[in-house]
């Protein structure tokens, strides 16, 4: 099991064995360096595009319809048939666009899309980067897609494109305070912000001691993941590029090559939320038999699949739902839940502590629900229809 | 070969966020500059991370980029007029503030450069030496710890800021 | 430290007066505002710089830091919340057209 | 909150089932895959349905119904049919089309001309895959092309056809009991003339 388990570890250092030979030493960083970002670049896409294939097969099955299946077996070559339309399609900017920011947006939005892939731990010790911050940059960048879309939405000078903008950044503003904060407890649990670190304090019980098991880690895991749904502008949250209201929110101006490039980021987005959850909270590569990286590609997609579930089942939220259950229901829940963490760890007995933490949970969303009471107007009285 | 590599690199991204620092200040489309202030920020994060302060970069990545420019743009979104193409962006004292900042600037670059910066520390060797890099477990310390209390007006001072906001922003 | 200390300092003093230009010489107020951050922001490099070189007690270097960046992303808000209600009021968001202490 | 929950299920179920279901090709009832694998399976026209219009011939190609009486041209609202009467070798009209050409670029099978023509010779027909290299010219149909047999259209629209053959024989025995009844009247006006 250990062999396959670190198979492509060994496999790397074989490359580097070999290269070794004729490479001096620092040469020999480079290259290891390049073999992990070009597994990554290549990772990245191919997931990106098999997701596709993916959703629509899944939402298909969902609507009683079976899906893309007449390229390739089962549709399998779909997505390369997508690839080759968005190339050959034309690119038109519109005239009014001012052309620098038009262009800048799609390669900006694509920028933290793949950088976030760097601090994900994809199995035991087959991580790019083991940044001692790792969570924190991956906060960090995802951040820096709000100014991406918004440059899009701006350089459009296209109303619908202004309006998805404004919804974008209103959303993903609102949507990180609850994020970070979702994502403390396993700070907390974990003593550290790195993603590996943070995996290996979910190891007990060979494997299974995940904190999604503790009620503040299953709480903690539906906030971190409802934001992360919400951060790249999946169904429930989907109000940016509502295709009904706004015909199709920022990327409205975006064709060909272009609009492919919006199409990646959203998806890699998709891939890199529910990685970085799964290794929150879901105990990442963390497993009793499978090798590392098959439990974490296992826990990666299944979140995938609940992603897509939600978008073959959901409506899509008003603006002022989306807002107030941002700042008004999971904002003050993930505080309470950083504090049910504190007290956690600073109770000793498990009755007492399970007893506790449940308590204050379940009476706080309690309360948040009856405070959240959606706003019903007054039946109206007709004095002279009746 | 790799310091020579990451010296070039550093001095590249030096040489770029002075680009854009520059593109703040001279460029008419406002839009253009808040871009190139990103630009520069992320630059300056980058220059943090060739010294080892990560937490400082992600910091300021995290709290410039994502929030302080979004609310940037936000306001230049709502402030924007499409005639405000034609107006000229620079007021006409732009020549004396160009000699002064360029004294200025020789002034402080000559001090700059004559100083020996090992006289601070009192050991030979003419670059001073080096502390340690600061990680997050010590600054968490540090800011709980030794500076609980500036940190704590700071949180008070960000209240102040947020309600200010609010009612100077309210539409009443 | 991978680049001598100098360097960096050039580089903030450089920052530094790249902002105080656009101060002086911007007429739009959300265009200055930018500026003062560019010159908060040359500082924070100064402070980072001497918290490596030990010259400065490295932590306190960098608690400043957060400090200057908070207090600048306060600094900005409430900034943006006087240009918000002044271009509500005036209709106008550059500095020489607002002349009046009191309308 | 649960309301959501349930939502899903139902929709994790269908997910599920989907795999077991029978795949009926014309499943429009509920419950089946709908998916139709367009070219090889196809959904049976429904008998009223209606595209690009053809002329019906009983027996002969020559020997058509139209009678080129140009009413369908007239009532057509795109105008896309355009009529030229035969003459015969003495220049007299003959109740035969020479040139009978619809564009079916402009035709919007509205089915008009159908209803207007008092001889039954042009019905709607259900062949809709129709496609041309060029813009214009492959898809003005000459009279050739436009011709087609009466078993064509008792194959595609069997109850019109029973009807319509229904009345054309009736009008057949009227004319022919008409002819008999008074064959004299005729001859009695010419000598005065």
């Amino acid at each position: 099991m250990i062999f396959l388990d670190q198979i492509f570890v060994n496999s790397k250092k074989a490359i580097l064995n070999l290269a070794s030979a004729f490479l001096p030493t620092d040469a020999i960083l480079i290259v290891s360096a390049l073999i992990s970002i070009g597994a990554i670049a290549a990772f990245g896409p191919f997931t990106m595009m098999y997701l596709t294939w993916f959703e629509r097969k899944l939402v298909g099955r969902i609507q009683n319809r079976i899906g893309p299946n007449r390229v390739g077996i089962f549709g399998l070559l779909q997505p390369i048939a997508d690839g080759i339309k968005m190339l050959t399609k034309e690119d038109i900017v519109p005239a009014g666009a001012d052309k620098v920011v038009h262009f800048l947006a799609p390669v900006v939005v694509v920028i933290p899309a793949l950088l976030v892939f760097s601090v994900v731990p994809f199995g035991r010790n087959m991580v790019a980067i083991d940044l001692n911050i790792g969570l924190l940059f991956f906060l960090a960048v995802s951040a820096m897609t709000t100014i991406a879309i918004f440059m899009g939405s701006w350089a459009s000078r296209n109303k619908f494109s202004l309006l998805g903008g404004m919804r974008t950044v209103a959303q993903l503003v609102s949507y990180e305070v609850p994020m970070v904060l979702a994502a403390v407890p396993a700070i907390l649990a974990s003593g550290s912000l790195s993603t590996v670190d943070i995996v290996e304090a979910q190891g007990g019980w060979n494997g299974l001691k995940w904190f999604v098991f503790t009620p503040w880690g299953f709480v903690g895991f539906l906030m971190f993941y409802l934001c992360g749904v919400a951060e790249c502008n999946r169904t429930p949250f989907d109000i940016p590029e509502a295709e009904s209201e706004i015909v199709a929110g920022f990327h409205t101006e975006y064709s060909g090559m272009k609009f492919a490039l919006w199409y990646m980021a959203e998806f890699m987005s998709v891939f890199t939320i529910s990685a970085l959850t799964a290794t929150l909270y879901l105990g990442g590569y963390q497993g009793p038999w499978l090798p590392s990286w098959a439990w974490f590609m296992i826990k990666t997609y299944a979140l995938v699949f609940v992603m897509m579930w939600f978008r073959g089942t959901l409506p899509r939220l008003r603006v002022d739902q989306m807002m107030g259950l941002a700042w008004k229901f999971l904002l003050p829940l993930t505080l309470i839940n950083i504090l049910v963490t504190g007290l956690w760890y600073f109770t000793s007995g498990l009755g007492l502590r399970l007893g506790l933490s449940i308590g204050i949970l379940l009476v706080s969303s309690w309360v948040l629900v009856l405070f959240n009471r959606p706003y019903m107007p007054e039946k109206r009285v007709y004095e002279f229809a009746e | 070969m790799l310091p020579i590599l990451a010296k070039l690199f550093i001095y590249g991204v030096l040489f770029l966020s002075l680009v854009a620092a520059l593109g703040v200040v001279l460029l008419p489309n406002i839009f253009h500059a808040a871009l190139c202030l990103v630009g520069t920020l992320l630059g300056i994060a980058a220059l943090y991370l060739a010294l080892q302060a990560e937490f400082i970069a992600v910091v300021q990545v995290l709290l410039y980029v994502g929030a302080v420019m979004t609310l940037v743009i936000f306001a230049i979104m709502l402030t924007h007029r499409i005639g405000d193409m034609t107006i000229p962006q620079t007021n006409k004292q732009s020549l004396p503030a160009c000699l002064a900042l360029f004294a200025f600037v020789v002034l402080i670059g000559g001090l700059l450069l004559k100083t020996d910066w090992s006289i601070l520390v009192g050991t030979g060797g003419s670059v001073a030496s080096v502390n340690p890099p600061v990680d997050t477990f010590m600054l968490g310390k540090a800011l709980l710890g030794e500076y609980v209390f500036p940190f704590e007006v700071v949180s008070v001072i960000l209240i102040a800021g947020l309600i200010g906001a609010i009612v100077v922003a309210r539409k009443d | 430290m991978l680049i001598p200390l100098e360097h960096i300092l050039i580089f903030s003093t450089l920052l530094f007066a790249i902002g105080v230009y656009g101060v002086l010489v911007r007429r739009n107020v959300v265009g200055i505002l930018i500026s003062i951050e560019l010159i908060l922001n040359s500082v924070n490099v100064n402070l980072i710089a001497f918290s490596r070189s030990n010259a400065l007690d490295p932590v306190m270097g960098q608690v400043f830091a957060i400090f200057v960046i908070t207090l600048a992303a306060v600094g900005a808000t409430v900034g943006l919340a006087i240009v918000l209600a002044l271009y509500r009021i005036k209709r106008t968001v550059y500095t020489d057209e607002i002349n009046l202490l009191k309308w | 909150m649960f309301g959501v929950l349930r939502g899903m299920g139902i929709t994790f179920k269908n997910f599920v089932a989907s795999y077991f279901l029978p795949r009926k090709p014309n499943s429009l009832e509920t419950g089946g895959m709908v998916t139709l694998q367009y070219p090889e399976e196809r959904l049976p026209e429904k008998e009223r349905f209606r595209n690009f219009p053809f002329l019906i011939y009983d027996t002969k190609p020559d020997d058509l119904r139209c009678v080129a009486c140009d009413i369908c041209a007239k009532e057509c609202p795109p105008k896309c049919i355009y009529i030229v009467r035969d003459n015969d070798e003495q220049g007299r009209p003959l109740k035969k089309p020479k040139v009978f050409d619809i564009d079916f670029t402009v035709c919007m099978n509205c089915g008009i001309c159908e209803e207007a023509c008092p001889f039954d010779a042009i019905f709607m027909d259900h062949e809709f895959e129709v496609g041309g290299p060029e813009r214009q010219q492959s898809l003005v149909y000459h009279m050739d092309q436009l011709l087609k047999p009466a078993t064509h259209f008792a194959k595609i629209r069997p109850t019109d056809h029973v009807a319509i053959e229904e009345k054309r024989r009736k009008e057949a025995e009227k004319k022919r009991a008409a002819a008999q009844a008074q064959p004299k009247p005729p001859e009695a006006k010419p000598p005065q003339a």
